[in-house]
C-alpha cells in the first residue's frame, strides 16, 4: 500500500478529481496548502511595511491506494495537472506499513479502496 | 424652509454615498477572493474622482451651474445648491460603480480610473442634463418630447438616466475586455468569495436606496410618501419572484431584491403599490433570464450582471413607467407610453455608442486588459500589493 | 408640517428596515458556519412576505385601512398613511426576525415562511390592535384597561407588543421542533461562526433601535429627547452589567446592549435616565441567567437565545414600566403598574397560545423538522445548495 | 422648531454613535486576529462607560448643566438638552476610541477601561469647556482668546478638541507601553487580518462623519451645506493624495480618507471648497510620512497610527482654518491665524501632559501591560476565552 | 517510530482527543481537510451556474508514535469515531525513520513523545 | 528521498524559510496546522458554554529531499526555531519512495530538487 501526496495548481482541482474517478480511484483526502518551488514568489506592502510572501496558493491530495493502483493514479494526476509552466507541483509516493477503514475496522489492502 | 431642504437632501446624499459602500461589499463578496482589496479601493477612489470631476465640469454641465465660482452660494440659503451638488453627484458615481461590477477581475486600474473621469465629467451628466437638466429636450415641461408626445420623459428618480446609461454602457466595456481567461473553457472558478459580504452589499444599497428614491423629490414639500412605499413594494416583489424562480438561491435573491429598485425608481411616484410590486416581480425574473442568457449564450463574461441587473431593468422601468404611470391602473397620474418607451430607448442607444468609444479608445491608447499572469495572481497583488487576508498568507 | 411627519416617519422606518439586516447578521456571527446563507435568505425572504400580508391583511386589520383601496391617500398629507404603514410594518417585520434565531439549524424553510405569514398577517397584528390600533382593550385612551385601572397599558415602542411577543411565541415553536441533533448529547459544537458578525449585526441594530423608539412618537411634534436618551442608557446599562456578569464575554456583551433596548422600548417616554439605565442592566443580567437556565436547565435549544432577549426582557419591560413610570422615582408620567403587570402577563398568555397552535398545525401539516441528514449537512447546502464561502470549496 | 432641532441633533447623534461601530471594525481589520474580539468588547464597553461618566460628571463640567437633577428638562422643548447631550457624548466617546487603535495587542482590559473613566469624565471635558463650554478663554464670542487675537479660536466640528486630543493623548500611552514584543526585533508579523473589515471601518466612519460634522451646527437653522460640501471634499482629497502618494496601498488609502475628514472639521464652516480639497490631500499626505516616521523611525508602535492620523492631523486642521479661513482665499469668514496656531498648540500640550500623567498613574499603579504570554496568546484568548471564528479552532 | 495519519469526521474530534488523552498519547497535529470517499458528495449552485463538490469536511490527525504506542492509538481513535456509517474515515500508519524534537535538539524514540 | 515533515511555531517562518534557502533548499510545502504536546492548551467560553481547546497554531513544513539534504534541513530548521521553550515543535523525516515533477515527468532524485 502506498500514501500517493500530490501537491497541485488550485486550477488543476476539478480535472484531477475526474481524472482520479475515471481511473477507478475514488477516495481521497484534499486540503489547500501554501508551496514555494522554482515559481517566484511575490512580495507584500501595507501601509509602508513590506513583507516577502514566496508561498502560492496549492492544493493537495493524499490518496491510500494498492501497490496496483499507483501506476493510474500517477498518470490520471500528471495527465490532467500539467500545463508545461513551472509551479505544476509534485508527486511524493510513500509507503504505508498498515491501514484501516473506521467504520468496520478492517484493515489491509481491503481497507484502502 | 431652506435650512429644512438642507437636511432633506442631505440625508438622501449621505444615504447615497453610503450606498458606495454597498457597491463594493456586492462585488467583494461576488468576486474571487484575490480581486476583494481591488473592489475597495477602486470604489472609494472613482468616487473622489467623481466628486472633483463633476464638481468641475459635469454639474456645471448638467445644470449651469459652476458652484466654485460663486461664493454667495456658499451661504445662499443655508447653501442650499452645494447639498443639491451632493446629492446628484451620488446619482453620477453610481455609473463608475455599476460598471466596475462588470469588467472586474481583468480592468487595468488606472484605465477604469480614467473611463470613471470622462464618464461623471462629460458621458452621464450630458444626458443628466437632457432628462433633469438644463438641455429641455427630454423629461423638462415644456421640453422637445413633452411637445411631441404631450408628456414628457418622465424618470423620477433614475431607472434610465442612472442604471440604463450605467449599465448599458458597461456592455460594451464588457465585451471589449473579453472575457476572464479560461472562462468558457472551463479553467475558471466563478463561484463567489463571500455571501456574508455579498448580502452586506445588498442590504446596504437596499436601505441606502430609500434616500435615493425619496429625496429625488429634491425638496421636503414634495416628499412623497408613495416613492417610499412603492419603492419598498418593488424590493419586495424582486426578491420574492427571484427566490421563488432560482429555488432560493442567494445571489439571485439578493440581486432580486435590487432590480426591483432599479426597475421602479423612474415611476416610483406615480403607480400603484401593486403595480410597483409587479415591476419588481418582473425586473428579479429578467435579471435571472438575462443574467443566463448573456453569460451563457451570448458567453459575455459580465461578473456580477450589471448589464441585465442595472441595463435592462433600468429600460424596463422606464418602459413600466408608462405602462403603470396611469390612473386607469390605480396609478396616481398619466404618463406617456411612447415617451417613456422612446426616451427609454434613446438611453441605450446613447449608452452602447458612448461606452463603446470611450472604452475603444482608452484601450486603443492605454490597453484595458491585465496581463495573463496579472489576471491569475490576482487585482490585489497586483495594483495594491497586498492579499485581503494578509496576516494569513505565508 | 405634514410633509416633515412624512420625513419623520420615513427616517424611522428605513432605520428599522436596516435592523433587518442586523438580525440577519446577528444570526449569521451566533450560528455555525453551515447555516450562515440561510439566515440571509431567511430574513429578506420574511421580509417581503411580511411586507405583502401585512399591507394587504395585518395593517387592515389592526387600524381599519387598507391604503390599496384609497387612492386618495396616496397624496394625501404627502402620502403619509403610506409611511406610517412602512414604519409599523418594520415592528410586524420583527416577530418572524426574533423567532428566526431560535429555531435555526434544524427548521425547513417553506413551513417556517409560511409561519410568517400568519404570524405578520394575523397574529400579531391582532394583538398589536389591542394596544395601538382599532379595538379599544388595552392601549388607548378610554380602553377596557384604562377604565379597569384608571390608566391603559403603556407600551411605546413595543417591549410588549413586539418584543415579547415575539420572543414568547418563539418558545413554543422552539420546543416543538426539540433540540439540533446531537445538542444535549455532547456531540454538537454550539460555538458561533463569528464574532465579527455578530458584533456587526448587534451594531446595526443597536444603532436602528433609535430610529424604532423614537420614531413611535409617530408625529415630529412629539418627538422626546427623553426616548432618546433612555434607549441610550437602558442600552447601556445592559452592555455594563452584561459584561461584567458574564466576565467580559463577547455574546452576552453584544446581546447585553439589546437587552437593554428591548426592556426599555415600553417607558422610554416616561421613565427616569437613571432608572432606563437600572432597567437596562437588570435586562443584561436577565438575558444572562435565563439563557442559561433555558438552555442548560431546561435543555431547550434556543440558539439565539430569543426566548430570554426578546421573550422575558419584553415582559421585563413592560413591567419595569409600571415600577419606574412614576414621578416619584423620577418619572415625568404616573403609569398604573397593575395595568402593565396584567398587559405584560397577556401577551404572554396570547403569544404562548398562538405560538404553540401556529406551530403545531404546520407541524402536523407539513412537517417542521429538517431531516437528521440536511440538518449535519447543514441549511446553506440543503436548501440553498451553496456554502458560505464557495470558492473555498473543493 | 425645538421638535425639528431635536431631530436634527439627534440624527447627528445616532450617527456618530454608529461611528463607534467604524472604529470598532477599523481596528479589527488593522489588527492581528488573535486581538479582534477584544476591540469589539472594548469599544462597545468604552462607550458605555462614556456615557455614564460623561453624562455624571463631564458634561456638567463642560457645559454647566447637569440634566439628572432638573426633571423639567426632561420635556421641556421636546427635551432638546437631552439629546445635545446625546450629540456631544458622541464627541467625547471618540477619545477612547481613538487611543485604543494605537495602544492595541498588549494593553490590559481594564486599565484601558479606566482611562476611558478619567478621559471622558474630566480630562477632555475640560478642555471642551475651554473651546466650547462655560469657561470663556479660547473658542467663545469675547472669550480670552478672542480678546488676545482679535478673533476666538474657531473649532467647528472638533479636528483639535476632539481628534488632536485623542490623537495626542494616545502618543504618551504608546511611549509609555512600549512596542508589542518582537514589533523591532522582526518577530512580528504586523500584517493586518482583514481588508473588508478595515474597510466596512472606514466607510462606517465616512459615513457618520457628516452627521459630526454638519449637525456641530447645533441647531438646523444654522446647517450649512458648505459644512457638509468642504467635509466630502477633504474626504475626498485625502483619498486621491493617499492612493496616489501610496502607490494604491488599501491602508493608506482608506486612512487617508479619514485624515481629510479629521483635518477639515475645524474649519468646514468657513473654507472653499478648493481649500478643503488641499486641506484633505495634505492630511492624507501628513498621515503616511508621520505614520513612516513614528513606527520607523522613533520606532513608537502605534498599531493604527493614531498619533497622525487624529492626532498631527487635527493640528493640521486647526492651523490649516487658520490658514484658508479667510476671505482672501476664497473663504466665507476671515480666521485669525494666530489664534488658531495658538490654540491647536496648546491642545497639543494639554494632551501630552494629561495623557502622559494618566497612563503613568495607571501603570504605577495597575500597571498598563499585558504579560508576554498573554500577547503570544492574544487579547481575545486572555480577556474574553474566545477567538474570533470559534468554531474553527480545533 | 511510526506516524499515524487519521482521517475523523469533525464532530469526532473532541472524542478523539480525549481518548488519545486517556491512551496517554498527548502530542498530535490537527488540521481541516477534505475528503472523499464511498461517502456522496454535493452539488452547489450559484446564479444558475452548478458545481460539483464531492469533498466533506474532514480533520486530519497526524500523532508520531512510538512503535509500542501504535495499537493504543489505533484502538482509541477508532473506539471513538467509529458511526457505523459511511463516512467514518481511515487510518493510515506510516514508518517514521527519524525523530527530532526541535527545543531541545533530541532524536529518535525519546523525542517523540 | 527522504521526506521531512516539521511542525514548528508561527512565529518562526519567516526564519525557518530563510535558513532554509540559505542551505539551498528551495521547494517546499506549507499549510496552517494546530498542534498540541506538552505545551498547554486553553479554554473557551462563549455565553457560559465552556469548550476545551488545547490545540494551538503551528505551521507544517513538507519539504521533499535527497538524502545528502537531509542533514542540512535539519540543521537549517533547528538553528532558527529553537527558542528553547515548550511548544518549538517535532521534526519527522519519513522515507519517500518515489518522485514525480508532474511538469516535466521527470522522476527520482532529478525530480524533488
Ligand atoms: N521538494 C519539494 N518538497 C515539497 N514540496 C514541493 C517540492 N517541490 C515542489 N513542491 C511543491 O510543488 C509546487 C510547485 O513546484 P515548482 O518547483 O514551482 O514547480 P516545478 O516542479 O514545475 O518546477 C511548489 O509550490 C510546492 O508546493
Ligand atoms: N484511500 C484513501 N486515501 C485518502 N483518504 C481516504 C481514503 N479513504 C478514505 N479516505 C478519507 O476518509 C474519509 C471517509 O471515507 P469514506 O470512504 O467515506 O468512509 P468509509 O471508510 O466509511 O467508507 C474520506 O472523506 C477521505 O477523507
Ligand atoms: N508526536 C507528535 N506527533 C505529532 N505532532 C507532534 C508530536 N509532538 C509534537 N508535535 C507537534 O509539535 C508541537 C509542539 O510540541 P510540544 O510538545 O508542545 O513542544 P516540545 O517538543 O517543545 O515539548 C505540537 O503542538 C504538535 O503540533
Amino acid at each position: 500500500m502506498k500514501l500517493i501526496v500530490a501537491i497541485v495548481r488550485p486550477e488543476a482541482v476539478q480535472d484531477v478529481k475526474d481524472a482520479l474517478r475515471k481511473a477507478e480511484i475514488h477516495k481521497m483526502t484534499v486540503s489547500h496548502v501554501k508551496g514555494c518551488g522554482q515559481q517566484m514568489g511575490y512580495s507584500e506592502s501595507f501601509r509602508g511595511i513590506k513583507t516577502q510572501v514566496n508561498l502560492l496558493n496549492k492544493v493537495r491530495f493524499e490518496i491510500g491506494v494498492n501497490d496496483n493502483f499507483v501506476k493510474p493514479a500517477l498518470e490520471a494526476i500528471m495527465g490532467v495537472a500539467r500545463t508545461g509552466k513551472i509551479g505544476d507541483g509534485k508527486i511524493f509516493v510513500l509507503p504505508i506499513e498498515e491501514c484501516y477503514r473506521i467504520r468496520t475496522g478492517e484493515d489491509g489492502s481491503i481497507a484502502i479502496g | 424652509m431652506d435650512s429644512t431642504n438642507v437636511l432633506f437632501l442631505l440625508i438622501g446624499a449621505v444615504m447615497i454615498l453610503s450606498m458606495h459602500a454597498g457597491f463594493a461589499f456586492l462585488e467583494v463578496g461576488t468576486v474571487s477572493k484575490k480581486n476583494q482589496v481591488n473592489a475597495f479601493n477602486k470604489i472609494i477612489f472613482d468616487w473622489s474622482t467623481s466628486t472633483i470631476v463633476y464638481f468641475i465640469v459635469g454639474f456645471p454641465l448638467a445644470y449651469g451651474t459652476a458652484l466654485y465660482v460663486n461664493n454667495a452660494l456658499f451661504t445662499y440659503n443655508n447653501g442650499i445648491e452645494l447639498v443639491r451638488f451632493f446629492f446628484l453627484l451620488g446619482f453620477a458615481a453610481c455609473i463608475p460603480a455599476i460598471i466596475s461590477g462588470g469588467v472586474v477581475g481583468r480592468m487595468k486600474f488606472f484605465p477604469q480610473c480614467l473611463a470613471a473621469v470622462f464618464l461623471t465629467g462629460i458621458i452621464y451628466p450630458f444626458f443628466e442634463s437632457l432628462v433633469w437638466g438644463k438641455i429641455s429636450f427630454m423629461g423638462q415641461d415644456g421640453s422637445f418630447f413633452a411637445q411631441l408626445f404631450g408628456t414628457s420623459f418622465h424618470d423620477f428618480a433614475g431607472s434610465v438616466v442612472v442604471h440604463s446609461i450605467g449599465g448599458w454602457i458597461a456592455l460594451p466595456a464588457i465585451i471589449l475586455l473579453r472575457p476572464r481567461t479560461g472562462r468558457y473553457e472551463g479553467h475558471l472558478d466563478t463561484r463567489p468569495s463571500s455571501i456574508p459580504f455579498l448580502s452586506l452589499g445588498s442590504w446596504i444599497l437596499i436601505v441606502g436606496w430609500f434616500g435615493f428614491n425619496v429625496m429625488s423629490a429634491q425638496s421636503l414639500d414634495n416628499i412623497s410618501g408613495l416613492v417610499a412605499l412603492n419603492s419598498l413594494m418593488a424590493m419586495v416583489g424582486g426578491t420574492i419572484s427571484s427566490l421563488i424562480f432560482s429555488k432560493n438561491d442567494a445571489g439571485f435573491t439578493h440581486n432580486g431584491a435590487l432590480a426591483g429598485l432599479i426597475a421602479i425608481c423612474a415611476g416610483s411616484d406615480v403607480v400603484h403599490p401593486f403595480a410597483a410590486v409587479l415591476i419588481g416581480a418582473v425586473a428579479g425574473i429578467i435579471f435571472i433570464k438575462f443574467f443566463e442568457f448573456e453569460t451563457e449564450k451570448l458567453k459575455i463574461d459580465d461578473v456580477l450582471g450589471v448589464w441585465p441587473l442595472h441595463g435592462i431593468n433600468g429600460t424596463w422601468g422606464g418602459i413600466a413607467a408608462g405602462i403603470f404611470g396611469s390612473k386607469a391602473l390605480g396609478g396616481v397620474y398619466d404618463l406617456n407610453f411612447f415617451s417613456q418607451l422612446t426616451g427609454s430607448l434613446l438611453a441605450v442607444v446613447y449608452a452602447l455608442a458612448a461606452g463603446f468609444i470611450l472604452y475603444k479608445v482608452i484601450d486603443v491608447v492605454f490597453g484595458l486588459r491585465m496581463t495573463p499572469h496579472q489576471e491569475m495572481m490576482g487585482a490585489d497583488l497586483t495594483f495594491h500589493r497586498i492579499e485581503t487576508n494578509p496576516e494569513e498568507s505565508l
